[in-house]
């Protein structure tokens, strides 16, 4: 089972683990990404490139089942307005293995920082707007699994 | 010769105020690179924009490539600051 | 928030899920451990040390939350009789960072394998059963954790 | 002196066929293993449960320790086969 979502509505990640419990596997493990609403922010706003989201994610998805034993891959990624406490991406797993799902789903959202084409602006209570800088951390774990 | 589409993310989509163009294709064997300072040479937002390469990255065809990659017969040619996603 | 629970019935997930979301930190992992119905298993019955077992966890939850910057830890097993596809156990971990979130899951049910008091007993549908041996490689995951 | 209870779980509780028991204080300065030798001596379904150590692991008192601890003044002791939980 491979789902990939890119949606501006919120998602139940109930529903996602819930489909990959019946895999079979033995483990599901999941990371879910929630807007954290520090320093007066009011609103993220995240674009994307659509012609390119869907393919960079397959193809992320692709990487992580030829690397881990997997049966099954979930990742969900909205768009859009997104306020304080909402969430962003959800990237679930399911493997005979615990440390493959586990694993697996760190690859995934190191790589999603850092490989597939989003873009956040932080939206402040005082009407101030800025694009989040991409971390050089982010980068280098994204690299890290290179090999 | 098919003409060059351009599409712009983020802040260069903002400083340039449009969210693609179409240009006429460059000549062969011109980069990225190339192409990104003939464009921050019409001044104004494009200068905001394009002016600091190292700012930059780009995608050719819906993939991710280093500025210095050739054009050739690609399509399309996004132009964007580092993701933030995830 | 620390939750620890050691329960014959099944839990909510999605209710843990949620709890952990709710606590501002920006990600939240899981891990739940499903029953595999694999060589004519019926069920697997899980014994414990009632005595020992809470007061385990709650070690292992104190050591999680000692060594990452966690908002919240929840950590449920059950015991009794289960039959394959169900839960048994459901470790969710709540940070700012999502390297802390998903490494204190694999910390959590690498530890619970190897150092929390319970037992599983295989019931084959041919009526046949057999304990479950521990496996070197979990005492050495476990070991790996040591620093 | 107070005596001390045993409780066996898994396969060793299943094979002594007791949940727990309690037993005379072994001698000062007697080992977990020291106690184990004893009981397995008893033949039966405790030389089934204890006659291998290298198979058993042991709490006192609700703790973890190796089989060369000493019982001292501990009130439980839990004898049983290496974890499988998670």
């Amino acid at each position: 089972m491979r789902r990939i979502a890119i949606q501006t509505e919120d998602f139940d990640a109930s529903a996602e683990l819930a489909a990959l419990e019946g895999l079979g596997g033995g483990g599901v493990a999941s990371f879910t990404g929630i807007v954290r609403g520090e320093g007066g922010l009011a609103a993220l706003e995240l674009e994307h490139y659509p012609a390119m989201t869907l393919l960079q994610v397959e193809r992320i998805v692709d990487d992580a089942m030829a690397r881990w034993p997997l049966l099954g891959l979930s990742v969900i990624h909205r768009v859009g307005r997104l306020e304080p406490g909402a969430r962003i991406v959800f990237v679930g797993a399911a493997s005979r293995h615990r440390a493959a799902a586990l694993e697996s789903c760190a690859f995934l959202i190191d790589w999603l920082k850092s490989n597939a084409p989003f873009w956040k602006k932080e939206h402040f209570a005082d009407g101030a707007t800025r694009w989040v800088e991409a971390r050089p951390e982010d980068e280098a774990k994204a690299r890290g699994w290179t090999r | 010769m098919a003409a060059l589409t351009l599409v712009y993310f983020a802040w260069v989509r903002e400083a340039i105020d449009l969210d693609e163009e179409r240009i006429e294709r460059p000549a062969p064997g011109a980069t990225i690179a190339d192409l990104i300072a003939a464009l921050a040479a019409r001044g104004g937002g494009y200068a905001e924009a394009l002016g600091d390469p190292s700012r930059l990255r780009a995608a050719l065809d819906q993939h991710f490539v280093a500025l210095d990659e050739v054009i050739g017969d690609a399509r399309e040619l996004a132009l964007f600051p580092p993701v933030t996603g995830g």
